[in-house]
Formats: C-alpha cells, structure tokens, sequence
C-alpha cells in the first residue's frame, strides 16, 4: 500500500511524542520549588492536614514511584484530584470543555471560511484593490492583541447592537421557568458571538496571510501557466489547479494552528468571561492546582500532536507525492 | 567592452525560471528599500525605538506618579487623559515602549541565538547531530506555547528577566527548523561543496559561506520573533503575569481591563496602547514579510493575473523603433 | 453593522415570544432576585469548601442553632433559647418544634447531635473544615426532640460565635456516608444531588459551579419566609462583568462593585450603591519570626515603625479605594465589636521616620543614598548591608495591590530605603511567605521573606484573627511567622474566659501586642459596596455571610 | 596493454565500487526488508595520465559524476584503489589528505551555483590560498590571483576582479571557477561537465581553455553526456552505463568504430550539425534500470539489440578488441 | 508545398517588458515568419535572444508587464489585435505548447490523463467518458501505455513526461505545436526518441492533423536533424531565416556562420571556435547591427545602420548589411 511506511512512522512519532509529553509534563511541575501541597491555603490547611494530603498525592514517595504512579493513573484515564476541591480533575474539565469547544469551533470555521476566500481573492487578484485591502485587514487583525481586540469589541460593539460581554448564558434563563430549546440555543449563540468573533478575527488574519501566500506560490508554478495555455478560464484555474495544490501547505498549517487555538483562546475567554478550558487554566494558576494545570497542560499538548498528525496524514491523503 | 556587459538582458527570458534563490551582497538593504510597505514598517519600528531610547525625555509627566484625576479624558494637560491611577496616558505609553521593544527586541535576540545555533548545528552537520537536535525541536513544537509561556511566568517568578527568557526559549523552535532548512540546503550548494573540496574546514564554510546566505532569512526572522514576543508580552501581562514593577504596553491594556476602564468609559485608556501593539507587529511583520519574499522567488512570478498584457496600436510612439 | 443589529433583534423577539408562550408569567424571572458576584460556590459541603460564597449559600440551606442579627447580636436561628451551665461547660440549646427537612423528615435535636459528635470525631482528618468551629467539644447530647446538650471539656469564651459557624445536617442523608474514617463524608457532594435536603429558607433546585445557582424558597422552613420567588446566585469572572450585567439588566444586585467603578456605576440609572462596613482590612505583613537569619533589623519594632510612618494611607485610599475605605490600626479590624479604640492612631511623618532611623544608626550611604545596616554579631550575626527589600504580594485581591505597592514603595524611598515587588497568586504568596516548605524542619520555615503585602477578612468575633500571630498557626494561617509565648498565652486564656468583660480586656491588651510589635502594619480597612437595582429594597447587605436574612429579606414592591 | 607513458600515469583508479543504501523505513527495518543498495560505481578502473584529457561520457545516473566525487574523496568508497601521483589516496584521513586537495582541482556544471554570491572575485579565487595558508603577503597573493585570471582568460584582471558572480556572464563565471581551480597550480583538473550550462556561443571558450591547460602538461578528467564535445576535446573516451565503463579508447576511435553495442546505439542518436547527414537512430528499448537492480550478466543485455542467452549469465570484462587499436578495449561478450 | 497558404503567420512582432526600475525591454523586435501546413521550423538562439517570448506572445501568455504589436495571423484572421479576448479561444484548439520542462507542467496532485483530458472537456470536445478513451488514444500514440493515464506525473519518467507533455498538446488536435526546448534536461537516448516523435507527428500525421511544428531550441544539431527551416534569432530579432540546408551550407549571416562554427560536430574535426563576448543589453536603444562587437566582418556601415531585412536569395532572408551588394561595394 502507498505510504504504509508513512503513516505508520508518523503514527508511531505521535505516539511517541505523547510519550514525551506526558513525561515532560511530570517533570515540568516538578521542577518548581515547591510542591502542589505547598501553596495551599485554606481554613483546615493545618500542618497535620497538608501532611495527610501528600500522602494522598503520593507527594512522600520518590521521584521514580511517583511518575511510575503518574503513569498508572494516566492508563486508567485518572488525572488525579484537584488540590483546592479535591474533586477529580477529569470532572472539573468535562464542563468547560464542553463550554469551550463550541465556541473555538465557530471562531475557527469563520476564520476558516473567510481566511480561505479573501487569501485567494487576494492572490489571484493580484496587486489589485481586492489583494491590497484583504491584504492589510488580515494584517491588522493579525497584528491586534487578542485581548484587546477582545476589549475593544466589549467596548465599541457589544452595547451598540446588544450582545452581552460575558458569561456564557443569560443567568436566569429556564432557571425558575422552563425555556424552549430554541430559546436556550439562541442565548448560547448570542453568548458565544463576540468571543467567537474576537477569536475568529485574529485567526482569519492568520489564515488570511497562509492562503494568499500558499496561493501565490502555487499560482507561479509552471503548471498554472500550462493550464493557461490549455485555454483555462481563470476562476477555473484557481479552482482546480490553484486551490487544489494551495490546500496541502493550507491544510497543514491550519490543522497546525488548530492544536495551539484552545491555548490562544485563552485571554479571548479571560477578556469575556466565558468559562472554558481557558479561564480555567487562568484560574488553576492562580490558585496554584497542579494536578489540574497538569491536566490541562497535558490535553493542550495532546491536541497540538493530534493536530499534528491530522496534519501529516491530510497532507498524505492530499498529496500523491508523499510515500514515505 | 561588450565583454563584461552585464547579462541584463538574460533575465527576459528568464521569466519562467525565476532568480536563482540565492541571496546576493546588498540583497537586504535591496529588498527592503525597493518595497514602500518594508519601507513604511521600518519607518514606524526607528520611530518607536527613538522614542523608547528618549522615553525619560519624551514623556510630559512621571508616569508612575498621580498627576491628574482618575480616568480624566483627554485634555490639554493631558493629551491622552489618565489611567486609573491618575496617570499621564501619554506618558505611559512613552514609558510603556521601552519594556515592550525592550522585551521584544531582547526575546527575538534569544530565540535567534539559541534557534540559530540549532539550526546551524543540524543543518550543517547532518547526520546524527540533526536527528537530535530535530527530534528534540519537533518535541519542543508540539507544547502548546502559550500555556506554557503562561505556566512558566505563573511558576517561576514574575520579573522581566524571565518573561524575555520564556518568550525566547519558547520561540526559539521555529526559527530553528527555518535555519536548519536553509543551512541544509545551501550546505547542497556547489561552492560550499567547492570550497570543501578544496580543504577548507567546517569554521570557514559555516562562516565564511553558510552564515552569510542564512544572514538575511535569520533577519528576518528575528523581525518576525519581535513581533511575537511583544505580542507574547502583552498576553502574559495582560493575565496578570507580568512584571509588576514595570510599565509596558501589555501592561497598559492590562490596566484598562482590570481597572474597569469600561464600565468609567475611559476609551482613552483602552484604545492606545493596543494601537502602539498593533503598529509596531503590522510593522515589524511587513518588514520581515518582505524580505522573506524577497527571498522567496517563487513569489514574485504570478502565472495568473487579472491584469493582462497590452496590445500597442502599431502606430504607437514605441512600436516604430 | 445594520443587518448583525437586525439579527439581534431578531434573536431577542425570539427568545421572549418562545419565554411568553410557554411559561406561565410574561417575565419568567419575575420575583427572582438575582445577584451577581465574583466569586463562586465551589462546593455544598459543609466539610470540604473553600469560597466564601459557598458558606453564605450553605446558610441559606442548613440550620444553624444561632445567628446575627444587624447589630451583630446573636438571635435564635434553629435554637429558640438557650442556657449555660454555672461552669459554662454545659449548653443547652432549646430548638424549635415542627422543623421539618426539605425532604419531609422531621428535623430533631438528634441531627444537631449528630452532627456535631460525627464532626468532632473525625476532626483531625475528614471532618476538620468544620471542626474548626468545634474546639473544646466533648461531645453533644440530645435529651428530647427539642433540647439538645453540647458539652465542653473546658470554658470557652465565644461558643455563640463559633456555634454559629456551624450547619446542622440531616443525618438520615449525611449518616450513611460516614463509613469507616469518616472520608465519605467529605467526599459526598450535596450539590450532584438535587435537590439538595435541609432546611433553610430555600433549597437548591440547579447548581452550577462557575454559572447561576437557584435557590427556591422553601415552604416548611422555620422562620420568616423569603420575600423573593426565588433567588439566582451567578458567578461572573470579573467585576467588570458583573456592572455590565447589572447595567444592563441582567441582575438585580451585587455585592462586587469595584472601588474604581463606584463612581461610574453611581451614574447609572436606577442602580443604588450602598456601602457597608467592611470586615477586610489591608497590611504589611512582616516577617517576626524571632529565629530569621536575614534582615534582622525588620523585627525591630522601632524601625518598622519608622518605615510604617512615612507610608501615605491617605494617598492609598484616595487612589486605590477611590475614599471607599478607612484607615485602621487593630488586626481585628472595625468590624469587630471588640477593637481597640486606644492603639495608635499611627501618624504620617516621614521626616520624624527619617530622624528616628538616623537616631537608630541607620546611615544613608553617601553614594547610594540607600540606608546601611551595620553588621552585628551573635548568634544571629549578620553583615553589614543595605536596607533593600523585596515585598511579596498576592494578585488575587480585590483591591488594586501593586498600586498599593507603588505608594509604599515612594514612601520607603523617602527614607531611604529600597523595596522591589514579588508577584504570585494567593496560593503562590502564601507559599512564598512560609518559604515553601512547611513540610520541612521548622527552623526552615517563616524564613525566606521580609515582607508582605496583604489583606484580612476579619470576623466579628475577634478569636480568629487573634489566632493568626500565634506560633500554633505556624504553616497554617500564619503569615507572620510571629512566635511570642506570652501572646499565645493570653490567647489560649481568652479563649476560655467566659465573662465578656474580662476577655475584653484581654483581648484589647493582645491588640495593643500585636500593635505595638507592629507583626502588621495595618493600612486600610475598606467598606463593602453593594449595588442593586431600584426595583428591589430592604436589602441587609452587611449580613452577608452572617444572617439568613440576607437574602431573604430584600423585596420588589 | 597499459595506457600510454605508464609512469606518467597522476590518477590510477582499479576496481572502484561506490554504494549507498536505499533508505528503506520504519516499516521496512521492523518488518526486515532487505536493505537495498544503490550501486553507483560498481568496479570502475581508468587513467588519467599528465597532459592527456579522459572524457567520462554516459548518461545521467550512469555513475560518472559519483566517480569524480569519489576521486576527489567527497564521496566515500567501498573498494578498489585510488592512486594519485604513485600515493594510494583512498585511504587517508581528512588531514593527510589535505595537501593532496591542492593537487587535485574540480570545477562544476553549473557556475550559476558554484560561486558564493557573496564573494567577490578576488575572494573566491583567493579562497584556496588562504585554506591552505599559502601566501602570506596580501601583495604576493595579489599577484598570484592576477596570474590565475590571466591563465583563465579574465582579462585584464582589474575589470573583474572586485565583481560580483551576479555581475558576470555565464562563461565568465565558468573561467572564475577555473581559475579558482589554478591559483594552486593543481597537476589534475576534474570538469564536470565543465560546459553544459553555458551558450553554444560561449563553449568552445571554455573548452578551448581545458584544452590549453592540458597542453601545459594538466591532466584533466572531464565529465560530459555530450558525446560530440568529448569527441573534440579528450584524448581519450570511457563510456560508462551503469556504473561501469563499457568501452573505452582514444577518442576519434570510439566515436568512429564503436564496438560496444550500447556505445553504438549511444553514438547513432547524437544529432549531426550538417542537415544533410541525417542518422538513423538506433533507439534502444526502455529506459536506463535502476542502479538498485544491476542485471545479473551483462548489465546492458535487457536493452542490448544483439544480446545471446549467455550475456544473461557472464559479466564480461573490459578487454582488448581484436584487430583494434590496442588502447581500444569494450565489455562485450560478442566480441 | 509553398502553394498551400500558411498556417500561421508572425507579423511583426514586438514584445516589450516594463522593467521595475522604469524603462523597458524590447524583447522581441519586429519578428515576422509563417508556417505552413506540415512544416517544422527551428527557432535557434543564443538565451535570452527571445525565442521563448516570441512564442508566448503567440500563445498571449505573457505577463502583465509585457505590451505587444504586430499580428499573429492564424488562417488569415490576427488573433492578436484583441489580447487576451481574441487569442484565449485558439489556445490548445488551434495552438498548443509543449513547455520547457515538462517536470513542472504537470500539476502534480492530479492524474497525468485528468490532466490530458481537461482541455478537452473545457473546450467541449469530449465528454469526460469520451476524453478518457481519447487519453488512452492520446497516450498510446506518444508510446505510453494508455493504462497509465491514472498515474500521477511522479510516477513517469523524465522522457515519459515529456512524451505526456506532447500527448497533452494534441489533446484538441491543434493546428500548431509550438515546443520550447522540449528535450533540454533528457539524455541523448530520450531525446532522440522524442525528437523521432515530433517528426512523425507533423509528417505522418501531417496529413490529417495538420500538425505545424515550431521548435525552440539553443541545440543547432537537434534543429538540423529535425526541421526544415530554421530561423535564427539574435537580441530580439530574426537575423536568418532559411531552409536548413542553404542556412548550414550558405549562411548569409556572420552569427549563424559562427554559431555552426561553435557547435562541435560528433565525427567533424573542424576547429571549434566561441563567438567572443555576450549579447546586447535590450533595455536601451541599439544604434547600428545589434551584433557588430561580437562580430567577425565588421564593416562601416554596420556601426550606424540598423541593417534590414534582406532576401538575398529566394526563401532565405538575413538581416545583414554583407547582403546589400551597394554597401559591401563602397566598404571594398
């Protein structure tokens, strides 16, 4: 079979980098002064408390059982518990996971969809009005801090055309009454527009720039000239000949960019309130949870290597050069 | 004379192969000069690296100093209006450049030496030597940055010193693989062969010939990682993870977040220091845009145009020739 | 922009066309008080929370034998009357007949009983959140459904105020799920498992940990019924939120109006701002440790009083506070009926600070203009050197406090000396004060800083904040670090003296030590600001965390 | 028989083998497919003596350029013997080779690529100079990179000696590569394919130079696909087909009596400049195999017109042919 | 042969391209020839010459710095006069291009014979069933197993590409083929087989198809194999023009004479001579012979006159003032 070799040593580096991730992750926490109990601080936090909760983390045993027991746990799909709640992580994630997730995923089909049609516009109109505005919006948006264009949506557009700045869903909706699903929907939507937006902005900049510059390059191949000689209209061109080859280096890099969007959607959720996996990062520093920094630390890396590999294997499906 | 006319002329039919992608003397200043966006972006970069040079001088009042109310607007004594400490917004902004080029500028330094040296190392040598080192870099790429940017500001104490080193050690990985590529593929290049052949060693052939072609891409580069580190700068601020002895940009829109200048209306704090940010990448990620297309030949031939060539009537001053 | 506004619209007709057809109200929230705040209920579990807003919550769903009233009295809460013994070692506390619990059980002297001996039993591990409260208890006896007996091994001086702080549970729910240590009573969360059985003013029908949680009324409860339908309790991340929410109608009180926006929101129509006494006071921490190796000259009374003279608490509350906040001088802080009207007040006088550390032979170096310290011999010996410090501050405050820093730094200037700031979060401050390893030998620990910036949340009852210069919290809550056995004497005294006068005058005398040897030096203590929509009165916004009342007595006309 | 003046003989290579392996995977290692090798020069023996120039002519992939850079020991070997000047040079170190690189000299196809950019001309003629630390003087060292440009043609020096390759033609760039090459008074010059990217116009320059250089008494080994060049310009023809010389002979013999089957076939295509002289070509079948699968036998028997069932089983020799020039030896069973 | 009317005919043709600095470059200056049905024609040149341009300007693929005038007459009709409008419906169905490289001409995510077929299916010549029979044809009659049309360019060969690359061009049975240096980069065994290739099409062929081969190339021995006329370009300019045989026999031009003396020939043992020195700048006016510094019989009144095009002899014209029997006169 084609590239059996391929797949199998992407895969296997994958892997591999889980692997390494998941040990440098232990590590990484480890190296700090101090340990996950240290910090702790709350009304019960006696000495005689603090003690008990380190055996409870494993916290007296060696380095060498420790990440032999960190292993274990991870096996069974146990991220251990948060110190502060002392629930279990994998639960504190499934909710701002399930907020999150939604809400990037419609920042990135926006970015997506709209990156990909001004980059080709731009290209294949070249040095044009179409190319030169596309070309320094998308490098504007690209250049905005996230969080202030975060702000300055919160601050200019949310009140002008009435969209909340925050939170996730109106406080008391279906609270104390039932509310329609529609309903329910509509707020969520209405919730997730301009944190959507913000991240969508930034990253259609991003992808704007990809595919215009992808396209370019693809567009001086001597291929598209043949194509213009076999009498190809020029749209027909960008479709099949431009487009088509443009899609492996866009592909990968947005599959690429998608690993590191829930780490760049941070400050977008700080700035709107919004409580995903990023507020809760924000959150767990701040509070110094190691054992749920670890977890999320390790899902963040997880997904950039499954985007990776998405990637690779994409670029392997779409490109019929790739064999090993 | 006709001998050492220079072959002009040979690039008309050149059209379809382009320019060899090899970097000449002067190739820099070249691009750089000959594109009016590198140009504007270069412009803007000298004029806030003058201001942050003369920032003491520059700004109208101490901006770590109560010199006016709370949040005034804009007015004559303050142009920008003040902060939520009744600071001088003008002058925050002035004094704010010097961390975020400071910040920015030492960051890229960083991530350029440690990612050029890589790169240098895996590129020229080969072998062994790069599977290590990319291994190691592959490794380095797939942890999500900002996270841990993030993780190591909250973790390891929050002073400048470190946010340039986190910011570096976290960007160095991408320059990198850039080097490493074009190492790999002027160390291809028949006249280091040539040169190798003749005996020289690998000090002369990394600086005499490899450093010298890779010259220009690490430059631009580095522009490229100094829009990144300020824009890393900012996030880290911007969550409260900066340092907080210090006044720049991020730290600015910080402000405006957490000292609620939305809710007091206070346009004036939120807007300008997100435009300075803004500014300085659009400019910085211009000026290395255009040397790296520059670099990249393959850019410049468009196959496809909607412009189309014109036909001159015969009659036409020019056809007569 | 004009369609996305149409859409909008669009989107809101929806919303309140499907709302109006299928509910039975034209405004579902109608009589819902919903309040808006910043921090959140992390858990309902009387023996593993945290927030502060989880206790509030927890008052509003579980009995408790007293609470205050709005002169921070104690009133009856489930206990309708009760009684001390001459030794006061025996209390006797007369409940109310015909409680019953949400789930239709009667609620009996037994469950108070219960809960409490369950309590002290496992307190040194699963139970110890909640055994806080408990010191000294023996155990507790019901004698009939009605009157239960708690028994003390010795005198102590404010069970009232620690009794308060207790919830009684249902034992029918909590019993079987103390099994063989006592864990499962910490691991068991009331909130997955709605609705949730006690027998406060309301129950809890919807929980969401960083969302809304509604408190319904609940019929059968004991005492005055909620004004409210119903009570919606949402979390918001910043405070910014929080005004945006109630500005634009979203919620109808808040208890987090940020100093800096006071003003602003002041501006708003139909919002009401309403300031409070506020139990948090800010500080400067010094490290009193008696055994610190380093910087020695800070344990010196006299020189951090110089240092604390030349720091201006005016500027800090003008520009921090925005004059939403008062100076104070006691660690008990103004909330407590027991602080100490006689201390300080201390003055703003850098020049006599200037002339009092010259007189204390601190020189200021002729080059640096930065002040020495000579080198000293003995046990602790240390060499000459500048007076530099770091301070290390927490950012998880509700106050600005690198501001804060910024005027103690200028004022430290003054005198010449240099202080550089330390940045982390609560818990990476609090890790930082107690040098990081309190898990280590204890000559280790209180070692590795100078000073401190940070705040308190006193009670009314003074005991708590007493306790936190006492060697006992050690890796606890102290933050000082301060060891003096002649304190922590008198506190373990007032703790047993039961005459009110006499532990007065004790406890006024240990805020004079805790003064005069400046372990803090006390800033500010700032007011508490509520804002609430105009549609809604008679709220009691000082009994937070204090009173049931709080969120059952405001009203809509 | 020996080649001409045996004494005279500067490079002697016997029996030169050159592989590398394919790379075969991840896939491949763990599931042990054997490891395949590409066998670029598989037994290659030939001569370069002083004042002679040997044309390797063969199509690409045929092995010649792997043999250049094997002699020049920028490729390693895996046998037989390169002799330079009466030293075995196959098997020295880096450092003992390094005064041999100054003996041997090689210029490349494409001057476009073998002229750093950034290097002036001065600075790319002076770079052997100062790797081997030859002069001291900077004036001496002038001179001599004068004289080098005069030998090569870039006259006169001062005109182009402070250029830049992207300032200089095609051919001029080819003669600063020569040059390069002479500063250090080399006594063998390795061309490969000195003129294929150049102008017709301009060839026969640079070619006439080669020629010039021999004359002085250099021996040259020249690398070329173009038959008709090597016919004009070498003493001597090795045809090389996958990774083997197949023929070799003075020039004019070869290309007018081929012997070698694949030498004919290879000599029938190359288009004659007289229109009126139309050849019939002799197309063989198929395409040039893959290194990787030498045919057992004679290497060339799959595509050989006259090819007998023993060509499948013997490899033949390179050996005299009868009733030939003595110097004219093929690897043909059929002869 | 000359009694059938051409197929196409250049008419004067110039090709400017604007330089980024300002000013421009005359390519191609004032070049005129016509084809007929059948006839294979070499246009031979030192780079740079403009022999690549002068065909893309017939192809209207130059870019969209370039201006041209002049005529591209396709059976009577100036194809050229419109731009892009007029010449885009001939393009692959009465002219197609074989491009120098055929590596790069192929799009290299998609099928050799999608790509064959595409033109077909575009213009409405074949519906997509139908083109892939026509590819298989297509690719037979290059010498390439029809099945092979799934295969994707990678999977060719060099010469398997180029002979791709020719099945390609007649994939709409065009009327002209123009290739530019379509074995450049293949070994002599290859080209050989593409060059037997090209013949075969335009004479064998010829009579149905129509097929008029134009021919780019720097190779001279290749276009004397091949062609039946060649003309030779030099700085823009047709500077000869002749049937193969008068040209190589009786060159009427100093530069064709020195090119064939710079060729070497496989069994010829003349001298081999280079032709000193390099080609004009195009970007400045030229006064006099473009290639008088480099030439060997200067004479007067090369250094002021543009020499013109001459036909000294009939169907051999050369643009050198050696052909003006008044000027060689008052020179001697």
């Amino acid at each position: 079979m084609r590239g059996a070799d391929y797949v199998v040593k992407r895969v296997a580096f994958a892997i591999l980098t889980v692997f390494i991730a998941i040990t440098l992750n232990f590590v990484l926490f480890r190296a700090l002064s101090g340990d996950a109990i240290s910090g702790l601080r709350c009304r019960q936090c006696s000495v005689a408390f603090k003690e008990a909760q380190r055996r409870n983390l494993g916290l007296d045993e060696s380095r060498w059982v420790q990440y032999r027991l960190y292993l274990a746990d991870l096996a069974h799909f146990d991220l251990g518990n948060s110190v502060p709640s002392e629930k279990p992580v994998r639960g504190e994630l499934v909710e701002p996971i399930k907020n999150s997730l939604p809400m990037i995923a419609l920042g990135t089909l926006f970015a997506i969809v709209f990156g990909t049609l001004v980059g080709v516009v731009a290209a294949w109109r070249r040095g044009t009005f179409a190319d030169k505005g596309g070309l320094y919006t998308a490098l504007g948006f690209y250049s905005m801090p996230t969080q202030w264009l975060g702000l300055m949506l919160i601050f200019f557009v949310a009140n002008a055309i009435g969209l909340p700045s925050s939170g996730i869903k109106t406080p008391t909706l279906g609270l104390f009454a039932d509310a329609s699903t529609w309903a329910l929907f509509s707020d969520r939507m209405k919730h997730m527009f301009l944190p959507a937006l913000t991240l969508g902005l930034v990253l259609y900049g991003d992808y704007a720039l990809i595919v215009r510059s992808a396209m370019l390059e693809t567009l001086g191949e001597d291929y598209v000239l043949t194509a213009r000689a076999k009498g190809l209209k020029n749209w027909a061109i960008v479709r099949s000949h431009g487009l088509r080859n443009a899609m492996l280096p866009i592909i990968t890099l947005v599959a690429l960019s998608l690993g590191f969007i829930i780490g760049g959607s941070i400050t977008v959720e700080y700035v709107f309130s919004y409580p995903g996996l990023g507020l809760l990062t924000v959150e767990a520093i701040d509070k110094r949870d190691f054992p749920l920094l670890q977890a999320i630390f390790l899902l963040l890396t997880l997904s950039v290597i499954f985007f990776n590999l998405l990637a690779d294997l994409l670029y392997f499906r779409f490109d019929p050069r790739v064999t090993t | 004379m006709s001998l050492i006319e220079p072959l002009q002329a040979a690039d008309e039919d050149g059209l379809a192969h382009g320019i060899a992608k090899t970097s000449r003397p002067g190739f820099v200043r070249s691009t750089v000069f000959g594109s009016p966006a590198a140009m504007a972006g270069l412009g803007i970069i000298v004029f806030f690296v003058v201001v942050a040079i003369f920032a003491p001088w520059l700004e109208p009042y101490d901006p770590t100093a109560k010199t006016g109310p709370v949040y005034a607007p804009p007015s004559g004594a303050h142009w920008l209006g003040t902060d939520d400490g009744g600071g001088d917004m003008l002058s925050l902004l002035i004094a704010g450049s010097r961390v975020s080029l400071g910040v920015g500028f030492l960051a890229a330094l960083v991530a350029m030496l440690i990612g050029g040296t890589v790169g240098v190392l895996s590129g020229y040598f080969g072998g062994t030597t790069d599977t290590v080192l990319m291994r190691f870099t592959d490794y380095m790429l797939v942890i999500p940055d900002i996270p841990l940017m993030i993780i190591a500001a909250a973790l390891f104490g929050r002073n400048l010193k470190n946010i340039v080193i986190i910011i570096g050690i976290i960007y160095w990985t991408s320059t990198a693989r850039l080097i490493r590529a074009q190492v790999k593929s002027v160390r291809e290049r028949v006249y280091v062969k040539r040169a190798q052949a003749l005996g020289a060693g690998n000090r002369r052939l990394v600086v005499k010939h490899v450093l010298p072609q890779v010259a220009p891409l690490l430059i631009a580069n580095t522009v490229l990682m100094i829009a990144l580190a300020i824009f890393a700068e900012t996030f880290i601020t911007f969550l409260g993870l900066g340092d907080p002895s210090t006044i720049s940009w991020g730290r600015l829109i910080e402000n405006a977040f957490t000292g609620e200048a939305t809710i007091n209306n206070a346009w004036w704090a939120i807007v300008p220091p997100g435009v300075c940010v803004t500014i300085v990448i659009l400019a910085c990620t211009m000026v290395g845009q255009s040397v790296e297309d520059g670099l990249n030949p393959r850019l410049r031939v468009g196959h496809l145009s909607v412009k189309r060539f014109r036909v001159r009537t015969p009659a036409g001053p020019e056809a007569s020739k | 922009m004009r369609i996305r506004r149409l859409i909008a619209a669009a989107l809101v007709t929806a919303i309140v066309g499907v709302a109006a057809g299928c509910g039975g109200g034209s405004d579902s929230s109608s009589g819902v008080l919903r309040i808006g705040t910043a921090s959140y209920i992390d858990s309902l579990n009387p023996f593993n929370y945290i927030e502060g807003q989880a206790y509030i919550a927890m008052q509003m769903i579980f009995p408790q034998f007293v609470q205050y009233n709005d002169a921070f009295e104690f009133e009856g809460d489930l206990a309708e009357s009760w009684t001390t013994s001459e030794d006061g070692k025996d209390w006797t506390f007369k409940l109310r007949p015909n409680a019953k619990w949400s789930d239709g059980e009667p609620l009996t002297a037994a469950d108070a009983a219960w809960t409490i001996n369950t309590t002290v039993k496992y307190a040194k591990d699963a139970t110890a959140v909640a055994a806080a409260a408990l010191a000294h208890v023996k155990n507790a006896e019901a004698i009939d459904d009605t009157t239960v007996v708690v028994h003390y091994e010795s005198p102590v001086g404010n069970v009232l105020a620690q009794l308060e702080q207790v919830f009684i549970l249902p034992e029918h729910v909590w019993g079987p799920k103390v099994g063989a240590d006592g864990k499962g009573l910490k691991s068991y969360h009331p909130e997955f498992n709605l609705p949730i059985v006690g027998a406060g003013p309301y129950t809890i029908t919807q929980y969401e940990k960083k969302g809304t949680t509604a408190f319904k009324p609940y019929a059968d409860f004991y005492g005055p019924p909620s004004n409210a339908s119903g009570v919606a309790l949402t979390y918001y991340t910043n405070a910014d939120a929080v005004i945006a929410g109630l500005k634009n109608g979203d919620i109808d009180w808040t208890d987090q109006v940020p100093f800096v926006a006071v003003d602003a929101v002041k501006r708003a129509p139909n919002v009401v701002v309403t300031t409070i006494p506020g139990s948090e006071t800010t500080n400067i921490t010094w490290n009193s440790n008696p055994a610190k190796p380093k910087n020695r000259e800070l344990l010196d009374p006299a020189v951090k009083k110089a240092l604390s003279m030349c720091v201006d608490r005016k500027q800090i509350i003008a520009v921090v506070f925005a004059g939403y906040a008062t100076k104070v001088e006691s660690i008990v802080g103004h909330i407590s009926p027991l602080e100490n009207p006689d201390l300080g007040p201390l003055e703003y006088d850098c020049a006599a600070a200037n002339a009092a550390l010259d007189k204390l032979g601190y020189a200021k170096s002729k080059t640096t203009a930065v002040r020495m310290v000579p080198a000293t011999t003995g046990t602790y010996a240390q060499e000459a050197h500048q007076m530099a410090y770091e301070i290390v501050t927490p950012t998880s405050t509700d106050f600005n406090v690198d501001r804060s820093f910024d005027i103690v730094k200028d004022g430290f200037a003054r005198l010449g000396v240099t202080v550089t700031q330390k940045v982390g979060g609560d818990a990476t401050a609090a890790f930082a004060v107690e040098t990081g390893d309190c898990s280590g030998p204890e000559s280790k620990q209180y070692t590795g800083f100078d000073i401190a910036m940070w705040d308190w949340i006193g009670y009314v009852d003074p005991d708590f904040m007493l306790s936190v210069v006492t060697k006992g919290q050690w890796c606890s809550w102290s933050d000082t670090g301060a060891n003096n056995p002649a304190y922590d004497k008198m506190y373990d005294e007032q703790g047993i003296t039961v005459d009110p006068e006499a532990r007065r005058t004790l406890v006024y005398e240990m805020q004079k030590i805790v003064y005069d040897n400046f372990y803090y030096t006390q800033l500010t203590n700032h007011l508490g600001i509520d804002a609430h929509v105009d549609t809604w009165t008679d709220f009691s916004p000082k009994l937070s965390g204090y009173s049931k009342v709080y969120y059952t007595s405001p009203r809509q006309p | 028989m020996a080649p001409p003046g045996a004494d005279a003989r500067l490079l002697d290579v016997e029996g030169l083998i050159a592989r590398y392996p394919v790379p075969r995977g991840l896939l491949g290692a763990v599931m042990r497919r054997p490891q395949l090798t590409v066998k670029a020069v598989d037994g290659v023996s030939f001569s370069v003596a002083a004042g002679e120039m040997v044309a390797l002519v063969g199509e690409s992939g045929c092995g010649k350029t792997t043999t250049a850079q094997t002699v020049i020991r920028m490729v390693e070997h895996q046998g037989g013997s390169i002799r330079f000047d009466g030293t075995e040079i196959g098997s020295l170190n880096p450092r003992e080779l390094r005064p041999l690189r100054r003996e041997i000299q090689i210029i490349y196809q494409d001057p476009y690529e073998s002229l750093d950019p950034r290097f002036t001309v001065r600075d790319t003629i002076e770079e052997p100079i100062r790797v081997h630390s030859l002069v001291a003087r900077s004036e001496d060292r002038e001179a001599k990179v004068h004289e080098a440009m005069e030998r090569a043609g870039l006259t006169p020096p001062e005109l182009f000696i402070d250029r830049y390759p992207h300032e200089l033609s095609g051919g001029q760039r080819q003669r600063v590569a020569i040059a390069a090459a002479l500063v250090l008074e080399p006594k063998l010059l390795i061309a490969d394919e000195p003129v294929s990217m150049l102008d017709v116009s301009v060839r026969a320059g640079i070619l006439a130079l080669l020629d010039g250089l021999r004359r002085d008494g250099m021996g040259v080994l020249m690398i070329t696909h173009d038959l008709s060049t090597a016919a004009h310009f070498a003493d001597r023809i090795a045809v090389m087909y996958l990774g083997r010389i197949v023929e070799e002979g003075p020039a004019r013999e070869v290309v007018r009596n081929p012997q070698h089957p694949y030498t004919k076939a290879l000599i029938s295509v190359v288009p004659r400049r007289d229109p009126d002289q139309r050849t019939v070509p002799q197309i063989l079948i198929g395409e040039t195999p893959n290194p990787v699968n030498v045919p057992p036998g004679c290497r060339f028997h799959p595509r050989c017109p006259a090819a007998e069932g023993r060509c499948k089983e013997t490899d033949p020799e390179l050996r005299e042919v009868v009733g030939l020039d003595p110097l004219h030896r093929a690897a043909c069973l059929l002869l | 042969m000359s009694s059938r009317p051409p197929v196409i005919r250049v008419e004067d043709l110039h090709v400017w391209f604007a330089l980024p600095g300002g000013g421009e470059l005359h390519a191609v200056q004032g070049v005129t020839f016509e084809l007929r049905e059948g006839e294979r024609m070499g246009l031979v040149g030192e780079s740079g010459c403009g022999k690549t341009t002068t065909i893309l300007a017939m192809m209207g693929l130059l870019p969209a710095t370039a201006s041209v005038s002049g005529k591209v007459i396709l059976e009577g009709k100036d194809i050229l006069i419109g731009g892009e409008e007029t010449i885009s419906p001939h393009r692959w169905n009465d002219i197609a291009m074989i491009f120098q490289g055929a590596m790069n001409a192929f799009n290299p995510v998609k099928t050799v014979g999608a790509q064959i077929a595409e033109p077909m299916v575009l213009h409405g010549l074949a519906t997509r069933k139908g083109a892939r029979l026509r590819v298989a044809e297509l690719l037979d009659l290059v010498g390439i197993s029809g099945d092979r049309a799934d295969r994707y360019p990678h999977e060719f060969s060099g010469g398997m590409r180029q002979r791709a690359a020719i099945a390609m061009a007649l994939a709409c049975s065009p009327k002209v083929l123009l290739a530019d240096e379509p074995t450049t980069a293949l070994d002599v065994m290859v080209q050989a087989q593409i060059l037997e290739l090209l013949v075969s099409l335009s004479s064998t062929l010829g009579q149905e198809l129509g097929l008029t081969v134009i021919l780019v190339t720097h190779d001279l021995p290749v276009v004397a194999q091949v062609c039946d006329r060649t003309a030779v370009m030099y700085a823009g300019q047709i500077v000869e023009m002749a049937g193969m045989s008068e040209i190589y026999h009786d060159p009427r031009h100093p530069y064709s004479r020195m090119l064939f003396a710079a060729t070497p020939d496989l069994l010829g043992d003349e001298e081999v001579a280079s032709i000193p020195g390099a080609p004009p700048r195009l970007d400045r006016e030229i006064a006099g012979c473009p290639f008088r510094p480099r030439c060997d019989s200067v004479f007067e009144p090369c250094a002021t006159l543009s020499p013109p095009r001459r036909e000294p002899v009939a169907g051999h014209e050369a643009r050198c003032h050696l052909n003006d029997p008044a000027l060689t006169e008052m020179a001697s």
